[in-house]
């Protein structure tokens, strides 16, 4: 060993090794790399080596069941498969343990080459003082990168959002609930407008405009039927859309439930049961059939859905049917059945609660907090029970509730419930909603009479404001009135009569000789008609007359006034929620 | 010395020192870069290696059934109301009866509920008598419930699991899934023969009933028709224990009985055809009285509940099955023991009755 | 036979799955009895424990006592065999710090005795005698120390801030853990693969490469990246014996100075005779009382934040974020089977928020204290780089030393002992 | 040597110090130890919670996965047409690759008599993807089920299959009965 000749021989031929056992070592490496990688895939999914020729194969084979042929191939290849995949496992295993062997070789073959060489001359780059100086530098690089470190994770954690937070965190399920719930938020008015958020859609117009709509459909056949569910509880209110959720309510006389619907499936999401104490207090209210305990549709402004019953309750859920909040607003006295649909302002739930005669003083105008529930503001009403529904418009920045009873009109101001202006004009039971175009408010009533009032006044304008009014012809007891600029249109008995939106003249009448009790809708430029027999009747109006295009079937009774959603129809029968519309996509 | 042998080491030292830190401090910088990115991605990805397909168990092309075959439409369903739903049927009177693990419910053909009777025990089947008393199967026993409500007999039998009952011409036909066999009973719970039991001589090769599901019903021909689930048939038997006849096959397809042990339920037409009940892949077809596939009353798309349980393969599907009875007016009622709904179809064409 | 199966029928849970009687053979074929293969004897644990026991007296015996780098390299060896390849690098102390950390936080989870001695044990001996668990028994360690052919110098203002890395490293794992979220360490483990010759490729991979870089670079893992060495380091600190390079007293030949691969040994500040700098000690003194407690604030503050987002990586936090965007409609289709799996669990959204309201809440408060706890040990790191402790010899440092011996043989003193030569070629200074 | 003023107070410090840390690692071991729950623990797959998404297959740390089918052949039918050994609709009902399940022919099928089959996992060719559990829950009664095959299990500390388990249906049982059998009492 001493020998310098032979040390310096061995220092080469251990080198050799060396060089020998790394190369080695790392085509075995990279052969098993690859090996993995045939395994695995890079997809890192799992799989035999050419499976989609096998899968391929026995799906021809299921095509042709009698190919002897065939079915030899695919146990021949069946077989390669399996034993390659077997080889390739051995190889992996076998492969790592002769890797080591080899990387054992290659690490004692450099340390002896190293040790053969000798001790290596101690190179003093460092000076004693030098020392301090680094310990300096060192510390500069220690505080830098802990200020960077700081920085960096500031920065990455800041700009993430708690997504798991994004669940409808509503219920107060979680002890710190999302601080949007209790703050005060609405939708933009854009967003009120792409949606189906209330009775007669947005701004409770009845004026819808639907892509794609479908070409007909027949509940009968299940043609253009996207799906139908059956809805548990009977109600006659109408859905409610926000995306990709349908809202509706169904009662009975000790019953009671919120249903959120998936769009796409229809499948019932979540029912949510609604109960309140004080509720329970009172002997369930005497409705009449028609109406039943369920009748005012529901409002939803995408984060929460409220609904009210016949019984005097209301509630607010979330999107997911947690429940928010519940009151009771004291027990109906209503004749038919509470059947006020409820409207939203901002935040504000728009309840009309009218009830017992005129000189009970009972009947008030409320607007509850969505997230809470809370009376923001109330005003009595001097009216007894009505049934027609609050319709929120704005004209010249000034947002106005527009209400009718028996005998007033009223319109309120949303933001503090005060009086605008009022005009006395209606008689007997109040039920059709108004309609509202370009700065005038038309409304009706059977028995009473067909008034157009300008919308700009304040205080009493029975004598300054009306714009015309007439009471000669027969009017709406339930159909809301429907305006699309020129003319307005009321639905009378199975007839559908044309004014003059400005002058208030009769234009046209057409008999349609059907029964009538959902509102018609006006949906991308045609009037929609649904008779009770479940058929809506679709056609052109213009100043000669009504244009009948055509008729769909349900196959079932309808009561309610059909809602849309993107590229949908949804229709609520006596039993069943469809949703129609045309091919998916 | 040292300077001379320090000198050539140099250059290649430094070059050394300068890949290596070069590399390190990549590789330390890509390491924290995908760090970072893990951290930021919001959310976080899903990562899930696939299995291939040849790993991958693949029924999607039988759940969906051409919709030309459909005959049936729903007229609507209603919640059993029960935990567990097992089984149901039908009275004279025109009721419906679902029993499960916490009893009986009853409701009226429209499916308001009339009335429960609780029972402790699972409840596999439950039949009418004559004199309107209920039987409840329940394993090693069958309770006779009076009209009232009472409990009024507890037959126990020693290793009986009765899925299925029939009752017909005063006599009992219990389907015990244990011993594979067709227990024929009086109307107080005496034995008084089997059918079906294994007997080579008579060429009667018995029962295969791999899971709790055995159907019997008696046809208004005299003739008993049961399930045999692990042979994919039904089959007709005299009330004396002779098999007459067999019809049924396996197959996935839409007109063969699916899996390893369907149907598991079935109930006759009045026009003598037969509706069939199948799990694992729910459906309900209908078969005339010569066991030609005529069509489907609910395909497996109509069941999107239950193929989400077994699709996750939980135990919970391994054991619920999909059971069908028809009433008087000869609407099929289908129970979906995963669902937990019973569904009242009716045929298209009479659609509007 | 009938009578057990009855009772089994009646005790069965409503809805576990049908019990039925299997067919009865006519021709009287038997059931074969479901046979699955026995587990390892529980005695494996016990002979783990004792095989660390004895590594680590033999480790501290060698290192301090018989100063002996060969009898180090043959106990890594054996550690590496054992620990590494045979028990294939499982149960192993760097891990038993997540089980420690769930245990002392869930009063649910029961550590194994064994796991509790695989956490303690080193830490003890760090304490009496530094970090000979590094030197001799930690299968990592030896791995990375036996294939160094070649140390190259890290320079010291690379080397420090580096340091900090385990720390970061341990507080996160720790945060996981106790959280019952994952176990980090494990889940990237780079050499845990290369023992058990397979698992995930990307970490076979990092192993490889962080292998192919402990040729070069002492220890990368160890010193870089190793939690528990951030553990051991702290103790070793205050050890009662550590190795000192020389067997006698220091005469300053600087035979030593390149000796440690890992950094370790420091140069000596001033010559014997000089006073201490007062000054230094007292800067040192004033930064301490001003440095740490600010770092505790804003590190406890930060650690809350890297607490609630930590939620997202937690099983419990990672279902709800997915159920979320099930709700908000963006979830990729087709669904993860997470959400498949708990919709047929329930799909019970209450308490599934109620869980993650309570880990958020938990992650918070352990984020915060942990985050401060960082804070203390990153400003300690910086105070001691910043004012490195007066020193008139060389000497190995307290906490970064990992006893692995290498320098004894470069010390002339020691050479003396041992009877060897003491001519070492360039060693002019003797 | 000459002593420092300060290696004295330096000297008590560390000792504080030390005993300090002594006084901590004793604390959490003393804690830890005295747990009710001492029995060593191994990973099994709770049969009842799987769902059978196939990362048993890929997320083992060992190359081929420690989790196996079992069978209870307590609880099986014994089913000529078994559906966790055929494809779904197969050909016919024999044992050609055609008709085969199993991508990697673990299990064997055999002629008990009319119309009885046996079938047999030979765990040396299991993978653990849960196919044919998939079909045996989907259609049969679940005799079929994955478990961790404590031979080959190497014990990890996290189990990473449990780490990524969707159902959660990993969790610890003692190692002295270290599997979760079904129809246990029938044998």
């Amino acid at each position: 060993m001493s020998d310098p000749e032979v040390r310096s021989a061995l220092r080469v031929a251990v080198h050799r090794i060396a060089i020998v056992a790394g190369v080695f070592c790392a085509v075995l490496a990279g052969l098993l790399w690859h090996n993995g990688i045939q395994l695995h895939r890079a997809d890192e999914s799992f799989r035999l080596v050419d499976s989609e020729k096998l899968v391929g194969l026995k799906q021809q084979l299921a095509a042709d069941p009698g190919d002897a042929d065939l079915k030899d191939r695919i146990r021949t290849l069946d077989q390669d498969l399996r034993l390659e995949y077997f080889r390739r496992q051995s190889f992996a295993t076998r492969g790592g343990f002769t890797l080591l062997g080899g990387g054992l070789a290659f690490i004692v073959a450099l340390h002896l080459a190293r040790h053969l060489r000798g001790p290596r001359v101690p190179v003093f780059s460092a000076k004693p003082e030098d020392r301090m100086r680094s310990a300096q530098v060192a510390a500069k690089a220690v505080g830098g990168t802990l200020i960077v470190l700081t920085g960096l994770t500031a920065a990455m954690v800041g700009g993430r959002t708690r997504q798991w937070q994004a669940a409808p965190a509503v219920g107060g399920d979680l002890p710190e609930p999302a601080p949007t719930v209790n703050e005060a938020w609405w939708p933009e008015p854009e967003e009120w407008a792409a949606q189906w958020p209330c009775f007669r859609g947005p701004g409770g117009m009845g004026v819808a405009t639907v892509d794609k709509l479908p070409a007909g459909w027949n509940g009968e056949t299940g043609e253009g039927i996207l799906w139908k569910t059956a809805i548990p509880l009977p109600g006659e209110n109408s859905p409610v859309v926000w995306e990709d959720r349908i809202y509706l309510s169904g009662a009975t006389e000790d019953e009671r439930a919120i249903y959120g619907i998936d769009a796409t499936t229809g499948r019932i999401l979540w029912s949510a049961p609604v109960s309140t104490p004080q509720g329970s207090r009172f002997d369930p209210p005497a409705v009449m059939e028609e109406t039943g305990f369920a009748a005012p549709t529901a409002v939803t402004d995408g984060r929460r859905v409220i609904a009210i019953f016949a019984n005097g309750e209301i509630v607010g859920v979330g999107t997911d049917g947690s429940p928010l909040w519940a009151r009771h607003l004291g027990e109906a006295d209503n004749l038919y059945g509470h059947a006020n649909s409820l409207a939203m302002w901002r935040d504000l739930v728009i309840v009309v609660y009218d009830r017992g005669g005129a000189e009970d003083g009972l009947s008030r105008i409320l607007a509850l907090d969505a997230a809470t529930g809370e009376t923001r503001w109330s005003t009595d009403r001097p009216v007894p029970a009505s049934w027609v529904s609050p319709m929120v418009i704005e004209h010249e920045g000034q947002p106005q509730i527009l209400t009718a009873a028996n005998p007033w009109i009223i319109a309120y101001d949303p933001a503090d419930g005060s009086e605008l202006w009022k005009v006395k004009a209606m008689s007997g039971d109040v039920a059709p909603s108004p309609a509202y175009h370009d700065g005038v408010a038309y409304f009706t009533n059977t028995g009473a009479c067909l008034i157009a009032v300008k919308v700009d006044g304040r205080g009493d304008v029975t004598d300054s404001h009306v714009l015309w009014k007439r009471d000669e012809d027969d009017y709406p007891d339930i159909c809301s009135l429907l305006c699309d600029g020129p003319r307005v249109y009321t639905v009378v008995y199975g007839r559908l009569f044309a004014y003059d939106a400005q002058s208030g003249d009769q234009v046209w009448e057409h008999d349609l000789e059907d029964d009538f009790q959902a509102s018609p809708v006006l949906v991308n430029g045609r009037l929609w008609l649904l008779t009770m027999e479940g058929e809506t009747i679709i056609g052109d109006v213009d100043a000669e007359g009504f244009h009948e295009v055509a008729r769909h079937p349900l196959g079932e009774e309808i009561g309610a006034t059909p809602a849309f959603g993107p590229g949908r129809i949804y229709l609520r029968g006596r039993e069943h929620l469809y949703a129609i519309g045309g091919d998916e996509g | 010395m040292a300077e001379q042998r320090s000198e050539p080491d140099s250059g290649r030292r430094r070059l050394l020192r300068a890949t290596l830190w070069g590399g390190g401090l990549a590789g330390l910088g890509a390491l924290g870069g995908i760090g970072v990115k893990r951290l930021t991605q919001d959310p976080p990805a899903p990562k899930r290696p696939p299995l291939g397909p040849e790993f991958t168990y693949d029924v999607s092309r039988f759940q969906t059934s051409d919709p030309g075959l459909i005959q049936w439409r729903e007229l609507s369903r209603f919640p059993s109301g029960l935990e567990r739903p097992r089984n149901l049927c039908t009275t004279p009177g025109g009721h419906i009866l679902v029993c499960g693990d916490d009893g009986i419910r009853r409701f009226d053909a429209d499916g308001r509920e009339l009335g429960f009777s609780p029972i402790q025990g699972r409840v596999h089947a439950v039949a009418v008598l004559p004199d309107e008393s209920l039987l409840a199967g329940l394993p090693d026993q069958v309770q006779v419930i009076a009209p009232d409500g009472k409990v009024r007999a507890v037959w126990e039998l020693e290793d009986v699991l009765p899925t299925s009952i029939a009752v017909a011409d005063s006599r009992i036909f219990l389907a015990d899934a244990h011993a594979r066999v067709i227990r024929v009973l009086d109307l107080e719970g005496r034995p008084l023969q089997t059918i079906g039991q294994r007997d080579p001589d008579k060429g009667i090769e018995g029962f295969v009933v791999p899971s709790p599901y055995f159907c019997v019903r008696a046809a208004p021909d005299g003739l008993l028709r049961i399930a045999n689930p692990g042979k994919h048939t039904i089959e007709a038997w005299t009330t004396d224990g002779d098999l007459e006849l067999a019809w049924g096959r396996a197959s996935f397809a839409i007109d063969g009985f699916c899996g390893c042990c369907n149907p598991v339920s079935f109930a006759l037409l009045p026009d003598g055809g037969y509706v069939t009940g199948e799990k694992g892949l729910p459906r309900v077809k209908t078969y005339d009285e010569c066991g030609a596939f005529t069509g489907i009353v609910a395909g497996t798309e109509s069941f999107p509940e239950y193929v989400q349980a077994t699709q996750a393969g939980t135990p919970e599907a391994a054991s619920a099955g999909i059971y069908v009875v028809v009433d008087a007016a000869g609407r099929v009622l289908i129970l979906d023991a995963i669902g937990g709904t019973v569904r009242i179809m009716v045929r298209k064409e009479d659609g509007d009755g | 036979m009938r009578i057990l199966l009855l009772l089994a029928l009646l005790a069965l849970p409503a809805l576990g799955i049908e019990r039925f009687p299997p067919p009865d053979f006519s021709g009287g074929h038997q059931i074969p009895e479901t046979v699955v293969p026995a587990s390892q004897a529980r005695t494996q644990a016990w002979i783990d424990v004792a095989a660390l026991s004895l590594g680590l007296l033999l480790a501290s015996w060698i290192s301090l006592r018989l100063r002996s780098r060969k009898g180090l390299v043959i106990l890594s060896l054996v550690a590496l065999a054992y620990f590494g390849f045979w028990r294939r690098g499982c149960v192993c102390a760097i891990g038993s710090v997540q089980n420690v950390a769930l245990g002392l936080a869930d009063p649910g989870y029961a550590v194994p005795l064994a796991v509790i001695a695989f956490f303690s044990l080193p830490l003890l001996t760090a304490l009496i005698w530094g970090r000979s668990f590094c030197a001799g028994v930690c299968p990592h360690g030896a791995i990375q120390d036996l294939v160094l052919v070649r140390p190259l110098k890290v320079p010291h203002w690379l080397d420090q801030p580096l340091r900090l890395l385990p720390w970061i490293y341990l507080t996160l794992a720790v945060l996981l853990a106790a959280t019952g979220g994952m176990f980090l360490i494990c889940k990237y483990d780079p050499f845990v693969g290369i023992f058990r010759m397979g698992g995930p490729r990307t970490m076979l991979l990092v192993g490889g490469v962080l292998l192919v870089l402990s040729m070069f670079v002492g220890r990368p893992y160890c010193r870089w990246l190793c939690p528990y060495g951030a553990l051991l380091g702290l103790l070793s600190r205050v050890s009662r014996f550590r190795p000192s390079v020389t067997p006698d007293h220091c005469s300053q030949c600087r035979l030593c100075e390149n000796a440690c691969p890992y950094g370790a040994i420091h140069l000596p500040t001033r010559t014997p005779t000089a006073p201490a700098d007062d000054r230094d000690a007292r800067l040192r003194t004033l930064s301490l009382l001003v440095l740490v407690p600010l770092a505790a604030v804003l590190f406890g503050w930060l650690g809350g934040k890297v607490g609630l987002v930590s939620v997202a990586w937690h099983p419990t936090g990672e279902l709800a974020g997915q159920v979320a965007m099930a709700d908000a409609g963006t979830l990729p289709e087709p669904a993860p089977d997470e959400i498949t799996a708990w919709r047929q669990s329930g799909a019970d959204r209450t308490s599934l928020n109620t869980a993650v309201a309570v880990l958020e809440e938990r992650s918070l408060t352990l984020g915060r204290i942990l985050g401060a706890i960082f804070g203390v040990a990153a400003a300690l790191h910086l105070i001691r780089v910043a004012f490195p402790r007066p020193t008139a010899d060389y000497e190995t440092d307290a906490a970064d030393c990992v006893s692995c011996a290498r320098c004894f043989s470069s010390c002339p003193y020691e050479r003396q002992r041992l009877g060897l030569p003491t001519d070492i070629p360039g060693g002019s200074h003797v | 040597m000459a002593e420092a003023p300060g290696m004295n107070r330096r000297a008590l410090l560390s000792g504080g110090l030390r005993g300090l840390g002594l006084l901590g690692i004793g604390t959490a071991t003393g804690a830890l130890a005295t747990r009710d729950k001492r029995d060593d623990e191994v990973w099994q797959i709770d049969p009842d919670a799987c769902i059978q998404c196939g990362l048993c297959a890929t997320e083992c740390v060992l190359e081929i996965s420690a989790v196996k089918t079992v069978h209870s052949h307590g609880m099986c039918g014994y089913c000529e047409l078994c559906t966790g050994y055929f494809e779904p609709d197969p050909v016919n009902l024999d044992e050609g690759a055609e008709n085969q399940l199993c991508p990697t022919g673990a299990i064997e099928r055999t002629y008990i008599e009319h119309p009885y089959y046996e079938y047999r996992i030979k765990p040396d060719l299991c993978v653990g993807c849960g196919k044919c559990v998939k079909g045996c829950n989907m259609f049969g009664n679940g005799s079929l089920y994955l478990q961790v095959n404590h031979d080959r299990c190497v014990d990890c500390n996290r189990c990473a299959i449990a780490t990524a388990c969707p159902a959660e249906a990993f969790r610890l049982v003692p190692r002295s009965e270290p599997y979760l059998l079904r129809g246990k009492e029938e044998a």
